[in-house]
């Protein structure tokens, strides 16, 4: 589906409809009168982005110099592919989610947060310049905060207070990092136009953990496994599946293109992405809740995909064909990732105990299976895509990454076989009758994880030599040793770890918690002075002080002022003062 | 006419034991009387400046200042001495003291 | 007199002769009161509107009046003028409708629209003044008009930050006298649309124009609350909220700022204070107070004193765009100085119409208080995440420019503060979402005045619903002709040129 | 001028400040005012020595007789108001009596008296030696008064400076014992002398025989003052000394003297003086420009007019009071105003 | 147009006049005392009107010319006095008036106050005239017995209101004025004795430095010190100006302390100004200093409204002192014309204050300053005249006391010696203080104040309005009373500057 030429004006119309119906939805969810009319479209609001999606990248960004000190809109091939599965994911997950709240009275506030959130994610997909992609990345991150602290429990308000804090400071991180990049493309805020010569360390740093926080890069991912549990299904599903990969889209808008082989990022790009990897797993391994292993699956996902990253910053002339194979690859881990957390939320609503179901543990199987590379998926694509990058990478890490690569696949295969065996039943009595739309939500997604990679146009898929027997076996070993290892672990760490983690979740953050706890504590007086008190600066000259003290003085100097033998010697003393002077002068 | 000179300086004394009794004396009517004290003494220096030998040269513009002056005293005596008496009457003390506890009960007025 | 001479002057009266007929009527006429307030408001925005016609087809008004030779009284309307005075004049129109609503019953109503119609007039006064004791005319009497207004309620902590307010301004206000008289000595009668006069002056006496420059900041500190100084501007939210959202967040304030703003554009001239680096100790004290003014309102309880110590910090940014020579830099000083004012009175206005329905004062009485206001609540949101820059509004554009003029200036330390202050603002902004949004009600409120239709009086509600939009659409259409950025590039083109 | 003159003015000028110092140490205030009164008699003598005689003259009737008759007067006053004090609250009074030392110069802080004597004696010599230094000017004003003695009308330089040169001095001076009596009436009733207390016979007799004789004294110094030492002050003096006499002498015709002559007799002398010196602006000269040739005539009229209020002046002065207003007067003077204000404290 | 000399007459013979007749039919004294205090007024204004033409003359009182005779001199600085007396003289005439009758009115003693009324016009009126001839005269011994009438009307004026404090108050005021006579006559024969000449411009160029004239000049200058309250020697102004009444208040604090400074400021800054050195310029500028900060903290300590005026006079005082180095310093007319200003100013500010006071006392029935909470209510035009007049006396911009500051901070920048500026500042922020110490309870709301029945008639209130508001604007139109002062500078003082070393 090539993209025709189309008038600017109408593509402009086309394009913003992405973002702006589910604003315009969410707006007519505040206002009490259409809220019922409002809440029955709120499914259908991604449609527009889908469509536009569908639609095929259009040759030149549109300039809109009226909104918001001037941006621009357009869909490149990158943009295409982000766009089609997340909008793809948030078609799905608001079905579903309509179902899977459809008794939560505070439902429409929640939609509200949904549909912002969606606007944010479709905008800054389809910005082409430094502003736009910004402010919709702020709107986006800003109101997922709402997704999050939906509960409202006590665990709900930790983990959005520790999201929001993150955000908040990957907002400005972002700040600083545009506003270089903004000066060094002299001024010009187009995608297009940013070029910077030498490879500006401070730049790179911002933009690392800016996006960084939202792709869960390593030391800041502390939000990612608190948020997703407290979560409601859907949120945590576009949270891992669409939020996530905003940051990747990040990376790959604002990284210079032209970057004189700056072999220095690119290593680092590798190495943060392959800690990321092993760390997600290890963490995840000793976690109980679901949802949580879930969570420290993406962070590794994420991993895997900063590793590509880093492989296309290393050789700059394939920087296209990366940044299409990354893309590729989060889109297949976005769905993947989807279902899975669709998987558990529909467990948790119609799996009413005893066996789990076939067709709920196939559902989770082959998401599982086709994340970790099993051939025939499309998990397998994605990770053949990811090996041409990784083979034209120079050669020390070439071999490291080759070597890694199934390493990582075994590691998700032991990682998702624990989380799923973690997914629970339904606790009370289970609503059978109207989870319908969750289903099909649920079954669209699947049909989408296992098709979409083959009938996606742009695939570097040969039929040929895909199926070759070399192949076949570097895609089977990872995933069956994988499926083994974690059956014996299960059989005979019986019990151990279902009880409590052994590492809290969210584990980077109990240094949060020793910072929160010193700020509270003696250095934290000493800055502010005591705490709940109110602030008092220096109170103004009070005239009731430092006169009261000094008055009975003055009050006794003006007594002997009054007295004749000091006047008549105060008189003569001016008169021989006065005489003096004249003398003196 | 070196005697004539004399004047002067008992003229000074006069001014400074006028001063000083005002200053020093504590009772009203002292003060007053050594106000006038002051006065003469003026007078006097005013009019040794104006003497002459003999009748031409004597300077007539010191005398009448004196003669103004010495009215000018005269009534500020008389009031002086009638806000004395008042005083006396109020404050129960010809003395300048500071506020007497009677005066001090009396209502204070603007 | 000519014609824009007279236009300048009745700029002036349009507020002055209402205030002083307001306190000619006796107390109990609310009607003609309001008449008189909201008639005099819209002259006067007409007024301004006829005179940005006039200087955006490049005339020039002005009227002198002499006092003594060498020593007169100038009005005159140069961009920066009409960009303050058009701020002033349409935050007053708002405010005085909110006054009208909030004071409804109270007593002593003539004093305060009395000295409230005398005070803009001041303020206007100091917008347009044309030299330097012109301003500092104004700028006096701006101490006085705004006494009665602090201490309006008459109670005993009103009169004790009454009297440290006076202490403060006076003894600005001394300090900036000497410092106006010393000018004058050195370089003659300092007008402001000329050459810098402090340029003109002789080589040798550059000591005494550095000492000079920092007794104006001084004296003009006080009012700007720049950090040591800043001590009257907590205490003085005990006033009511109308005195507290347009005299303390917009026009006392404000006057301060903009006095230093005519300091270092107009009276020394950029290039003259970097070349003499004045700037720099002007910046490192502006960062101070950003930082500062954000650590204090972390600690602060209540609401309005929260705020308070928020536009300490606010103000500062103007300062340091200023202070950072360059014209991106202070396009986006200038520009804060519109969308500071547009913010700070939303969210004076919902302070207000907490404390005034529901006797809220305190953050941690507002849990959940959006459920039961949710329309003033929606608005604070929108005027809070202005202040911490949240993209479409306005804040965020004056942050973007404030960077771009410290990049282009290569001084990196000044955006390293402006990222400091961002997450400083979302750090005592942002719980008071949380609280009013995402928490449960907790404690409970006087219900004082509620209306059946509307969470409040429509008086009070209108107001900050107004400059909410208005924080909204001046960020969204930033580059539109009409926005405040677009009359901030034409002031910087005439400054820097194009 | 023979030795003895010299030692006489050595004598003299000793003399005058010894007894002002006798004066004002004086523990008895009775005796010092007596001391008072020689001192101006022998000042008088000085200016006698001083070829001052009209000062002379002034001097023994203003100087030493009334002032010292205002002080003897004040005195007894005082000596009353004691007394009544002692009758009206005897308890207060005797405790008050106690905590305070006998009526002798009080010893307050010594500090300040010992500086005040130390800076006096100071100022004491830069006086004296600048005195000593500086040479008088030569002739002064005197060879000018001497010049122009011929248009003023008047013979004696002293009268023609007093009243003609310096004229407006006078005026005001005039004023200034217009204000006296204005202050004195202002302040205090006259004390109700009763009725019925005789003079002696010895006091009787004497006012019979000297008030007429001193009207006649005063008549002739007016009189003489434009040619010989006189003048309107001296005249006036002694008309005052004849008041006191009558005063004392408790006659009945000065207690009906109506307040309104009274008033009128205190004002003639200003008034005219006034009138005439403003007459001498409506025919054409300044103010008080007398046309040259009948100057001593207006100088004459003015010193009579003028010689008649000081008289009374000073002897209202003596009498130390406003005299009684007969009722009905008061209340004229006091219409009430329209607007009530309930009685409250004075302002 | 009759020519400035008839006015200058008029303004001395018509106030005299009419205090005879009203002390002769004194029951006409109500009517009376008003009409001398309106052709007062009409004659103070004849004479600016007339010298605007005629500039500065010398008038021969008796047709005797300058050495023999007593000249009045008439220029720029006498007529701008004599202007200020006027104004401030018609409009506590006009709040006189209205005050006895209220009292009369009110009080139960009728004759008591019907007797006060009966001598406070003739005396007052011949204070007036004093103070006229005062400015006018040039001539030293003249000028020694109007300041002799001045200073004999003022104690009877101050003993009038016969409360114990007044009578006390009074009596240490007589003294003091005696004292300061009997030193200021020694000084003038002096004088005489050493240059034979009572006038002062002529004595002005005979003058030569010499032994006996800086004894002189010294006994002359500290007896008028004495009577204008200078710091060390303040301590019978704020009893004497406190007890009065308040008619008589404003009279004192406005006018009677003015003319002695007049006459040092004449002696000072023309007469022997070239023969003075600047050392003692300083001393002066010293105590004005000291009283600047005396009187402003005595001020801020007082519990009572009018005491703590009064030592605001004290305070201002200082100010005037402070300009005279000022004056010496500055070779432009600027200190000159600051000085004017400052006076004029604190004659209006100061009348209007006391009258303003006087009235809240009447309404009140007290003057302590911390229970007047609230008195805006019942007398909202007096408190509105106290606070305008408060804010003219703090120098805050548009009044005359700003631009008095304003070039006298100019000058003492401009010489170099900035430290009387600064002082100037410190004087004017603690006068801040002490005002808004009453402002603040003036100002406040408060439902219901405890006053008197019966309200002030508005002769007594609009005045006080009046002469603060011409406080006020004082500044706005000071170019026109200073041209004044430029026309009329007798003797170019600071052309012969130049010759000083």
């Amino acid at each position: 589906m090539t993209g025709q030429q189309v008038l600017p004006e109408l593509q402009v119309l086309l394009l913003s409809l992405g973002p702006g119906f589910p604003l315009v939805i969410a707006l007519g969810l505040m206002v009490p009168a259409c809220r019922r009319l409002a809440f029955s479209m709120v499914a259908w609001a991604p449609l527009p982005a889908l469509l536009a999606s569908l639609y095929g990248p259009s040759a030149i960004a549109v300039e809109v110099p009226w909104f918001f000190m001037g941006s621009l809109i357009g869909l490149d091939r990158i943009g295409q592919i982000f766009l089609f599965f997340t909008s793809f994911l948030w078609l799905v997950a608001g079905i579903f989610g309509r179902d899977y709240l459809a008794a939560d009275e505070k439902k429409y506030r929640f939609f509200g947060y949904f549909l912002f959130t969606m606007s944010g994610n479709f905008g800054l997909i389809l910005s082409q310049g430094v502003l736009g992609f910004y402010l919709f990345f702020s709107l986006m991150s800003f109101a997922a905060y709402g997704l999050i602290v939906h509960h409202g429990t006590g665990e709900a308000m930790r983990a959005g207070r520790i999201y929001l804090g993150l955000t908040v400071i990957g907002e400005v991180l972002l700040f600083m990092a545009m506003l270089i990049v903004t000066r060094d493309s002299g001024g010009e805020i187009a995608f297009s136009a940013i070029k910077t010569s030498r490879a500006d360390t401070l730049l790179m740093l911002l933009l690392f953990f800016g996006f960084g926080i939202k792709a869960g890069a390593l030391p800041l991912h502390g939000w990612l496994p608190l948020a997703h549990p407290v979560a409601p299904v859907p949120a945590s599903a576009v949270l891992s599946g669409a939020l996530i990969k905003a940051g990747l889209l990040g990376w790959l808008r604002f990284m210079p293109p032209d970057q004189a082989a700056a072999p220095f990022w690119g290593e680092f790009f590798i190495v943060a992405g392959f800690a990321a990897a092993f760390y997600g797993v290890v963490i995840g391994l000793t976690q109980v809740d679901a949802k949580t292993v879930l969570a420290y699956s993406s962070i590794s996902q994420m991993g895997l995909m900063t590793v590509i990253v880093g492989g296309g910053l290393l050789v700059p002339d394939r920087w296209a064909q990366t940044t299409l194979a990354v893309s590729l690859y989060a889109m297949h881990h976005g769905l993947a990732k989807g279902s899975l957390f669709l998987g558990v939320g529909v467990a948790k609503k119609k799996w009413t105990g005893g066996k789990k179901p076939w067709w709920l543990s196939v559902g989770l199987w082959l998401p599982a299976l086709s994340l970790a590379g099993l051939p025939l998926t499309s998990g397998a694509i994605a990770k053949y895509g990811m090996k041409e990058i990784v083979v034209a990478i120079p050669e020390p890490w070439h071999g490291l990454a080759s070597f890694l690569l199934p390493l990582c696949a075994l590691a998700t295969m032991l990682l998702l076989y624990h989380g799923i065996s973690l997914i629970r039943p339904a606790t009370g009595r289970p609503e059978a009758e109207q989870g319908q739309g969750m289903l099909f939500a649920w079954a669209a997604n699947l049909v989408a994880v296992a098709a979409v990679l083959w009938l996606w146009p742009g695939s570097p898929m040969e039929y040929d030599h895909f199926l070759t027997a070399a192949a076949l076996w570097n895609g089977l070993w990872p995933a069956g040793l994988g499926v083994l290892v974690a059956m014996a672990r299960r059989h005979y760490g019986r019990g151990v770890y279902e009880k409590k983690a052994l590492i809290p979740a969210g584990d980077v953050m109990m240094v949060g918690q020793w910072l929160e706890g010193m700020v509270q504590g003696w250095p934290g007086q000493l800055v502010f002075g005591k705490s709940g008190k109110d602030f008092r600066p220096a109170a103004g000259p009070d005239r009731e002080t430092w006169l009261r003290r000094i008055e009975p003085r003055l009050k006794k100097g003006e007594k002997i002022l009054q007295r004749w033998a000091v006047v008549g010697a105060i008189f003569l003393a001016v008169i021989i003062a006065l005489v003096y002077y004249f003398y003196r002068g | 006419m070196s005697t004539i000179f004399l004047y002067n300086f008992s003229g000074l004394a006069l001014f400074a034991i006028g001063l000083h009794g005002l200053i020093r004396s504590s009772h009203l009517l002292r003060k007053i009387l050594a106000a006038n004290l002051m006065s003469s003494g003026i007078f006097l220096i005013m009019i040794v400046g104006a003497y002459g030998p003999d009748q031409a040269l004597i300077d007539p513009v010191p005398h009448a200042m004196v003669l103004t002056g010495i009215l000018v005293s005269i009534s500020t005596t008389a009031v002086a001495l009638v806000l004395v008496c008042l005083v006396q009457e109020t404050t129960n003390r010809a003395l300048l003291l500071q506020k007497r506890k009677r005066e001090q009960r009396g209502r204070t007025d603007a | 007199m000519n014609w824009g001479g007279l236009l300048l002057v009745m700029i002036l009266l349009s507020s002055l002769v209402p205030g002083l007929i307001i306190f000619a009527l006796p107390e109990k006429s609310n009607r003609p009161r309001t008449f008189l307030n909201l008639g005099g408001a819209f002259l006067k925005l007409l007024l301004i509107l006829v005179m940005i016609i006039g200087i955006y087809q490049g005339r020039q008004f002005a009227v002198r009046w002499q006092l003594l030779p060498g020593l007169e009284l100038a009005l005159n309307s140069d961009p920066l003028a009409a960009l303050f005075s058009t701020l002033s004049t349409v935050l007053w129109l708002l405010t005085t409708i909110y006054a009208v609503g909030y004071l409804e019953q109270s007593p002593n109503r003539r004093q305060f629209f009395g000295y409230f119609s005398i005070c803009v007039t001041v303020t206007v006064g100091i917008a347009l003044a044309g030299n330097l004791i012109t301003f500092f005319l104004f700028y006096e009497l701006l101490t006085l008009t705004t006494y009665p207004l602090v201490t309006h309620r008459g109670t005993r902590e009103a009169l004790a930050a009454g009297r440290v307010y006076l202490a403060y301004t006076l003894s600005g206000g001394a300090v900036l006298l000497v410092a106006v008289a010393w000018l004058q000595v050195l370089a003659g009668p300092v007008a402001f649309g000329g050459p810098p006069a402090a340029a003109a002056v002789p080589a040798t006496h550059e000591l005494q124009l550095i000492v000079i420059f920092f007794l104006f900041i001084a004296g003009l500190g006080v009012k700007a609350a720049l950090v040591p100084l800043h001590g009257w501007l907590p205490r003085a939210m005990v006033a009511p909220a109308p005195v507290s959202a347009l005299l303390h967040a917009v026009a006392v304030v404000k006057a301060g700022v903009f006095g230093i703003i005519r300091i270092v554009h107009d009276v020394y001239g950029v290039p003259f204070a970097a070349g003499l680096n004045l700037l720099l100790p002007l910046a490192i004290l502006a960062s101070l107070s950003i930082i500062y003014g954000s650590l204090c309102a972390l600690r602060e309880d209540d609401l309005k004193k929260r705020l308070a110590y928020s536009t300490v910090s606010q103000l500062s940014y103007i300062i340091l765009g200023v202070s950072v020579a360059g014209p991106l830099a202070a396009m986006g000083g200038l520009v804060h100085l519109v969308h500071q004012g547009l913010m700070k009175i939303t969210l004076f206005f919902c302070a207000g119409n907490l404390a005034e329905t529901l006797g809220v004062h305190r953050i941690s009485e507002m849990r959940g208080i959006a459920r039961r206001m949710p329309l003033t609540m929606a608005a604070f949101s929108v005027g809070a995440l202005g202040m911490i820059g949240f993209p479409p509004m306005a804040g965020f554009v004056s942050k973007w420019y404030l960077g771009m003029g410290a990049l282009e200036a290569d001084k990196m330390w000044v955006v390293a503060i402006l990222a400091v202050s961002t997450v400083l603002n979302a750090a005592y902004f942002l719980p008071i979402l949380i609280q009013a949004w995402f928490k449960p009600q907790e404690s409970t409120w006087s219900e004082q005045g509620t209306t059946a239709r509307l969470e409040t009086h429509w008086m009070l509600l209108v107001p900050p619903l107004v400059t909410a939009f208005l924080v909204v659409a001046v960020g969204l259409l930033a580059n539109a002709q009409i926005s405040p950025l677009a009359w901030v590039k034409l002031i910087i083109g005439l400054e820097y040129g194009p | 001028m023979t030795d003895a003159m010299g030692i006489f003015d050595i004598m003299l000028a000793l003399v005058l400040p010894w007894l002002g110092w006798r004066l004002l140490a004086s523990p008895n205030l009775f005796r010092a005012v007596v001391l008072f009164i020689s001192l101006g008699l022998l000042m008088s003598l000085a200016w006698v020595r001083l070829h001052a005689p009209d000062v002379a003259l002034a001097e023994a009737a203003i100087g030493a007789g009334l002032t010292g008759a205002l002080f003897l007067s004040a005195l007894r006053r005082l000596e009353r108001l004691r007394d009544s004090e002692r009758r009206l609250d005897y308890a207060e009074k005797r405790e008050e009596e106690q905590n305070l030392p006998p009526e002798k110069r009080r010893k307050s802080k010594p500090v300040a008296y010992v500086l005040a004597l130390f800076l006096l004696s100071v100022f004491l010599l830069l006086l004296g030696g600048a005195l000593l230094k500086t040479p008088v000017a030569p002739g002064r004003l005197g060879p000018a008064v001497a010049g122009q003695m011929g248009q003023s009308g008047v013979q004696s330089r002293v009268t023609a400076v007093l009243l003609n040169f310096r004229g407006y001095d006078t005026l005001l001076e005039v004023m200034v014992l217009f204000l006296a009596a204005l202050g004195v009436w202002s302040l205090t009733r006259v004390r109700q002398t009763p009725q019925e207390k005789v003079p002696g016979p010895v006091l009787a007799t004497l006012v019979r025989l000297l008030v007429p004789l001193m009207i006649t004294v005063a008549g002739y110094l007016v009189w003489i003052g434009s040619s010989r030492a006189g003048g309107a002050f001296q005249g006036g003096a002694v008309l005052a000394a004849a008041g006191v006499l009558l005063l004392l002498a408790n006659v009945t015709v000065v207690r009906q003297i109506p307040s309104t002559l009274l008033r009128w007799a205190l004002v003639l002398g200003p008034l005219l003086f006034l009138l005439s010196a403003v007459a001498c602006m409506s025919i054409g000269g300044n103010l008080l420009e007398y046309p040259r040739q009948s100057a001593g005539s207006w100088i004459l009229l003015i010193e009579s007019a003028t010689a008649v209020s000081i008289g009374v002046t000073l002897a209202a002065l003596y009498a130390g009071g406003r005299p009684h207003e007969p009722a009905a007067r008061e209340a004229i003077v006091d219409k009430s105003a329209d607007t009530k204000v309930k009685n409250g404290e004075g302002a | 147009m009759p020519d400035t000399p008839f006015w200058a007459v008029c303004l001395v013979v018509v106030p005299l006049f009419f205090a005879i007749i009203c002390f002769v039919r004194s029951s006409l004294v109500t009517f009376l005392g008003p009409l001398a205090a309106w052709l007062n007024a009409l004659a103070g204004l004849g004479m600016t009107l007339s010298f605007v033409h005629s500039g500065p003359l010398r008038y021969a009182i008796g047709g005797w010319q300058a050495p023999l005779g007593i000249n009045f001199s008439i220029d720029g600085l006498s007529v701008l006095l004599v202007a200020m007396t006027a104004v401030t003289g018609l409009s506590v005439s006009m709040y006189a008036k209205g005050y006895f009758s209220l009292r009369i009115g009110s009080a139960g003693e009728i004759n008591r106050h019907g007797h006060q009324r009966a001598y406070f016009w003739p005396v007052w009126l011949l204070l007036w005239a004093a103070l006229n001839g005062l400015f006018l005269s040039a001539d030293l011994f003249n000028i020694y017995v109007t300041l002799e009438i001045i200073g004999l009307a003022a104690v009877v004026l101050t003993a009038l209101s016969g409360k114990p404090a007044a009578r006390l108050a009074a009596m240490r005021y007589l003294l003091v004025s005696l004292l300061g006579s009997c030193c200021y006559l020694f000084g003038v024969a002096l004088l005489y004795r050493s240059y034979g000449i009572l006038d002062m411009t002529a004595l002005s160029r005979l003058v030569s430095p010499a032994p006996l004239l800086w004894v002189s000049l010294a006994l002359l200058t500290t007896g008028l010190l004495l009577k204008t309250a200078l710091f060390p020697l303040h301590f019978w102004l704020p009893p004497a100006h406190a007890n009065a009444l308040a008619p008589v208040s404003a009279i004192l604090s406005g006018l009677v302390v003015k003319a002695s400074f007049y006459l040092i400021l004449r002696l000072w800054g023309e007469v022997f100004a070239q023969v003075l050195p600047f050392a003692a310029y300083v001393l002066l500028g010293v105590l004005g200093c000291g009283a600047v900060l005396w009187g402003a903290v005595q001020a801020l300590l007082q519990k009572r409204l009018k005491m703590l005026i009064a030592y605001s006079t004290v305070a201002q005082l200082g100010y005037l002192f402070i300009a005279l180095p000022l004056i010496r310093l500055d070779p432009g007319p600027s200190a000159r014309e600051a000085v004017i200003l400052l006076i004029m100013a604190h004659a209006c500010a100061k009348s209007a204050m006391f009258m303003a006071a006087g009235s809240i006392f009447l309404k009140a029935g007290h003057d302590r300053i911390d229970d007047l909470d609230g008195i805006k209510e019942v007398l909202p035009v007096s408190s509105f005249a106290f606070v305008l007049a408060g804010v003219s006396l703090m120098g805050f911009p548009p009044s005359g006391g700003f631009l008095g500051k304003w070039l006298l901070l100019g000058v003492s920048l401009a010489s170099g010696q900035w430290w009387w500026g600064i002082m100037l500042v410190i004087g004017s922020l603690l006068a801040a203080g002490y005002v808004y110490r009453i402002a603040c309870h003036l100002l406040v709301f408060k439902a219901s104040f405890s006053s008197r029945r019966g309200s002030i008639p508005p002769v007594m209130e609009w005045p006080a309005v009046l002469l603060a508001v011409l406080a006020m604007i004082l500044g706005l139109l000071a170019g026109y009373p200073l041209g004044l002062l430029e026309a009329g500078c007798p003797v170019p003082i600071h052309a012969c500057l130049e010759v000083m070393p």
